[in-house]
């Protein structure tokens, strides 16, 4: 299995001595899901941030199909195929459902002349057929729709890339259970098209049972990793000892 | 003897429910650890305590005295003094002066504002610094600045959140003994850490909140060993 | 108290020291600096540029009270020009329509002035920005059209005509020097007081500030009232000296020339505005001979020390002595 | 409405017309920087100078001369933007100033320097621009207008349907709503912010030269004929809700009008203090605009 993306001891922090990423390394493998766990919150979003060139990082290198792509401009990113579904809106609030979604698509398309003006049309189709729960929103504004609707548009609107790479940012948080079961369904559907996927979320079995491969975070280092089989003890007592509680 | 009740205390943030009627009561001279997962609703609890978010309802008691919906200047002048996660220090004073302004506006003379400032910054070991202004200073000078000042008027009660996050282990070691030395003095302190084996080392007693709410109120052992504890850490239920 | 014996010696040399320290190093500096311009009347007799020094230094007490408000408390204010105009037709009024003394009428002036300060400044309290900056400026739009456009009582753009107070320029001189020796007596003190660690506090960051127990209401309003009444006096005291009052003290210019005499001297030092302010508009007078490109100059220094050298020229002079210094 | 009142009407909305164009230009700018930029209404004098000069001096006609300020200020909204605006985004660790008192004094001091230096240059007396067209005044119904006016609503009312088209529907439109709605959302979708911060002064300094060409015939170009213009704008910009460039069209056009009433009715020596009187209100007790958050919508 190939790694499309890798990152080689990278560091990085938001001032000078504070490093939330120490010699951080870890593989993103082509066409699957990469599972990143933190348990104690330090470091998941950063993660995402440095590969996004949001947080240059110190040290270390971030590696994408065999070129370096380290402290990449984040408006050079789609170009490359990878695409970020923050934890955060990435929304034009006053903008219609439809604008939000074909923006992106038509930067991508006037920077690198794919995909043709053709295929927009094409894939915009496809992509309703996925979300059909979008056709009605089409002409809404993105800031008039409940929270749930905005991840499905952030979906949508990640779908319509079609990247390479997507890097999912806690997508769960702060939603009722019944939506929480639609994104995850949104990201099996990713999956599906053999989009290699780095997820971050909260919930730990989820992200175990859904994953190729597993990563565990804490205080900035990769403290344990492995393939969901490799977790399949007692994760009560995992997560203790991820937790650094040894008693 | 409790030194600040909260007694079902709730926030809301539109449809989210960040915290949601949380009680529990803290005694004069205890170290509590507040826990619980990324968007338990610690940080929010804290900014309600100190006084820069109101609650929707409930109420906080600081020695009986009802105390929810004052300013933090009140709340200083109380004795409750807060650490932020993100360090907020006077970027453009010098080290000491980021020291003086707490100390002067508790009521110190300048006389013995100095002098306390001067004995804080020996004993958090920023000596050499202490001319810089806290704007050159690194990450974690700047915790241990922001440290000084909560404890310039030895505080009622001090709510340190995340002191320890991502800093350099001497720093960390510096913040603990201190820390413990002033526990020791009888200091009240609510420490909200993600790092449990400081937590397990310094709080006899633990609080750990996840969605909004408290779900265990024990002795660090008893919480950190709860299947309810880990279960939330694990991500079971979040909404 | 003694802030520099309880400091080692060593931090003396780093360069770095005590605000209290800091201020009264910048005092001192003033006074060397105020002491030369007093030397001046015994070498220049020519009355043109005693009036230019005169200007200076009403230019001088501006600067330093808008100092204190827009570079100790991070209050951006666009008004302290208005206030003058508040001080000289407080005044000027009562001097006009009932005879009220000069010196009564220049404290009326200050208390006037500090009172409409202290409203203005309770009623920005928590505006920040482009917002602060907007409301001030339309105050002070406001407030000169009412004294250009009351033509039936303030006599409009013609101007009224004040009482003087003295005969001679000598005289004048010295009194505006006395004045702003006093006001900067008064800022030391209430920088070195308690008051200068609030201010700053309060810029660098109002919720540290809070969290900390200062009252920022309080300390924001009165860096508000002081700032405008020290505006006011000035404004008063020059309408006696130029025995006429008009609108245009409170131009948008005038506020302009304020601000690029603090941003060139240091903004948030208590020397640099001061000397900047003399530094500025005598070269303005003189470049006016040489071809009347002082406006143009100093626009320009705003906006390049503004950009590249933020602490102004006290900051490039400390610079300076520290290098020089460490050689 | 007696005849009075429409000629009243229409002159307060042809006001307000050229209101719009100097303030689509400095709310597009608060858009997407969150600061106020106030050196605008130099853009609006650099313009009516460029127009007068270019027409007078170069011999050139009106109709190419018109256009040509609008280049004008559009390049010196691109050297303001490159030289003085990149500390605002280009990550700037330490900070003498704070972000705001940056941008305050930047624009405050480079609004002093074209000023005076225009003054220098040029000189300080007021140059009256040609007009469009040399007619006598409009007589339509009740209302009386001149012909240049008229003339230049109707360009006016072009100019400013073709901005906001360009900016509801180009893709640079799109951009730059997008950057100034949510950052890290337009880096995601491929947006150079800095670019768009380009785009933006630059029109924003087109568009209020051209305000400044337009009405060179009536305003009399003089170092410093941009300041109440600038000052309605700001006025404007709040009232429209800061960032909103459909707010700041329709809020231009009700200032126009309250001031062409309030002229009449209430007090003509004070016509000018209405909307300064306003501004001042709402800064204070509604921030957002009369249009609320829902308004702030570029």
């Amino acid at each position: 299995m190939s790694a499309v993306l890798t990152l080689d001891n990278v560091t990085a922090g938001y001032s000078v001595d504070i490093d939330v990423l120490r010699d951080l390394s870890l593989n993103v493998d082509a066409g699957r899901i990469t599972g990143l766990i933190g348990l104690n919150g330090a470091g998941k979003s950063t993660v995402m941030k440095a590969i996004c060139g949001f947080l240059k990082p110190k040290a270390g290198k971030v590696v994408y199909e065999g070129n370096d792509l380290t402290g990449l401009e984040p408006h050079k990113l789609s170009a490359h195929g990878i695409w970020y579904i923050p934890q955060e809106s990435s929304l034009f609030p006053f903008m219609t459902v439809t604008e939000n979604l074909r923006l992106p698509l038509e930067s991508l398309s006037r920077a690198t002349g794919t995909p043709a003006r053709s295929e927009i049309e094409q894939r915009f189709e496809a992509m309703l057929e996925k979300f059909p729960a979008l056709r009605v929103k089409l002409r809404a504004q993105a800031g008039d729709l409940s929270g749930g609707q905005q991840k499905m548009v952030e979906f949508a609107k990640a779908w319509l890339m079609r990247p390479r790479l997507c890097l999912i940012d806690e997508p769960s948080i702060g939603l009722a259970p019944k939506i929480v079961e639609e994104v995850f369904e949104w990201i099996r559907l990713f999956a599906a098209e053999e989009m290699a996927i780095l997820l971050v979320d909260h919930n730990v079995r989820r992200v175990i049972a859904m994953s190729h491969r597993i990563y565990v975070l804490s205080l900035g280092e990769i403290t344990a990793s492995g393939e969901p089989a490799d977790f399949a003890g007692d994760l009560h007592e995992q997560v203790k000892q991820w937790l650094g509680i040894n008693f | 003897m409790t030194l600040l009740s909260v007694r079902g205390v709730s926030k809301r943030f539109g449809g989210l429910v960040a915290v949601n009627n949380v009680s529990f009561d803290v005694a004069a001279g205890e170290l509590v650890g507040l826990i619980g997962p990324n968007g338990s609703g610690k940080t929010t609890l804290l900014n309600i305590l100190s006084g820069l978010a109101d609650p929707d309802g409930g109420e906080i008691l600081l020695d009986n005295v009802p105390c929810q919906g004052l300013t933090p200047e009140r709340l200083a002048h109380r004795g409750v003094m807060r650490m932020f996660q993100l360090t907020r220090v006077f970027r453009r004073m010098n080290v000491i002066d980021n020291l003086l302004v707490a100390g002067r506006a508790l009521g110190l003379g300048a006389d013995e504002a100095l002098a306390r400032a001067h004995a804080l910054i020996s004993e958090l070991r920023l000596d050499v610094i202490r001319h810089l202004d806290a704007g050159q200073l690194s990450g974690g000078q700047m915790k241990l600045l922001e440290f000084g000042v909560c404890f310039m008027v030895p505080p009622r009660i001090a709510l340190l959140d995340e002191p320890f996050a991502a800093v350099h282990p001497t720093m960390k070691e510096i913040m603990g003994g201190f820390i413990r030395s002033r526990h020791e003095q009888g200091q009240t302190f609510i420490l909200v850490s993600h790092d449990m084996p400081v937590v397990v080392e310094l709080c006899p007693r633990a609080v750990c909140m996840n969605a909004g709410a408290v779900i265990i109120d024990a002795t660090t052992r008893e919480v950190l060993n709860d299947p309810r504890v880990i279960e939330a850490y694990l991500g079971g239920q979040a909404a | 108290m003694a802030p520099s014996s309880a400091t080692s010696p060593a931090a003396d040399r780093s360069g770095a020291q005590l605000s209290n320290t800091k201020t009264t190093v910048e005092f001192r500096a003033a006074l060397v600096a105020m002491a030369i311009v007093a030397l001046i009347p015994l070498g220049v007799s020519n009355p043109y540029w005693l009036g230019v020094l005169i200007v200076s230094m009403y230019f001088a007490i501006l600067a330093g009270g808008w100092n204190l408000l827009a570079g100790y408390t991070g209050q951006f204010s666009l008004a302290p020009a208005t206030f003058a105009m508040i001080g000289a037709y407080t005044t000027g009024l009562l001097n006009h329509y009932f005879g009220v003394p000069p010196l009564l009428g220049i404290v009326a002036a200050v208390v006037v002035s500090g009172l409409v300060g202290l409203l203005l400044g309770r009623a920005v309290l928590r505006l920040v920005g482009p917002y602060l900056a907007l409301t001030t400026l339309s105050f002070a739009e406001i407030m000169r059209l009412v004294a250009s456009n009351s033509i039936d009582i303030t006599r409009g753009d013609l101007g009224l005509g004040v009482a003087g107070l003295l005969d001679s320029r000598v005289g004048w001189y010295y009194l505006f020097l006395g004045a702003l020796v006093v006001l900067l007596i008064l800022f030391y003190m209430l920088l070195r007081s308690k008051a200068g660690l609030f201010l700053q506090a309060i810029r660098d960051d109002e919720v540290a500030a809070r969290r900390a127990g200062v009252n920022v209401v309080f300390w924001k309003t009165a860096a508000f009232a002081i700032s405008a009444a020290a505006s006011g006096f000035a404004g008063a005291l020059y309408a006696h000296f130029a025995e006429l009052v008009t609108p245009e003290l409170g131009l948008i210019g005038q506020t302009g020339l304020i601000v690029s005499m603090t941003v060139i001297g240091g903004m948030g030092t208590l020397a640099g505005p001061v000397v900047a302010a003399f530094l500025v508009y005598v070269l303005s007078e003189w470049l006016r001979d040489v071809g009347g490109y002082q406006l143009v100059v100093f626009a320009a220094l705003v906006v390049i020390f503004a950009r590249f050298f933020r602490e102004g020229l006290w900051g490039l002079a400390r610079a300076a002595v520290q290098r020089w210094g460490r050689a | 409405m007696s005849g009075i009142d429409v000629d009243l009407a229409v002159n307060g909305l042809i006001t307000g017309l050229f209101y719009a164009l100097m303030a689509i230009g400095l709310s597009l700018i608060f858009g997407i920087l969150k600061i106020v930029n106030f050196a605008h209404g130099e853009f609006y004098m650099v313009g009516a100078y460029a127009y007068t000069l270019i027409a007078l001096a170069l011999g050139v006609p009106v109709w190419i001369a018109l256009p040509l300020a609008f280049v004008v200020g559009a390049l010196l909204g691109w050297l303001t933007e490159r030289t003085l605006m990149r500390p605002l985004y280009a990550g700037y660790t330490s900070w003498g100033l704070m972000r705001d008192e940056y941008a305050v004094i930047v624009t405050f001091g480079l609004s002093l320097f074209l000023i005076n230096f225009v003054d220098k240059v040029i000189g300080p007396y007021a140059y009256r621009g040609p007009p469009l067209v040399e007619t006598s005044r409009v007589v339509l119904g009740p209302v009386l207008i001149s012909g240049h006016r008229l003339l230049a609503a109707g360009i006016a009312i072009a100019v400013i349907a073709i901005t906001a088209a360009l900016i509801k529907w180009s893709f640079w439109g799109q951009q730059i709503r997008a950057v100034s709605q949510n950052r890290l959302g337009a880096s995601l979708a491929g947006i150079d912010t800095a670019k768009a911060s380009v785009i933006v002064f630059m029109l924003s300094g087109g568009l209020a030269a051209f305000a400044g060409a337009l009405l060179s015939p009536v305003i009399n170009a003089s170092p410093d004929v941009g300041i109440f213009p600038a000052i309605k704008s700001y006025i404007i910009v709040v009232l429209g809700g800061m960032g909103s460039v459909p707010g700041a069209i329709i809020a231009s056009l009700f200032l126009g009008v309250i001031e062409s009433f309030g002229a009449v009715y209430i007090s003509f020596q004070y016509r000018d203090a209405f909307g300064l009187i306003l501004l001042m209100l709402f800064l204070l007790f509604r921030p957002q605009g009369l249009f609320g958050e829902k308004g702030r919508e570029v």
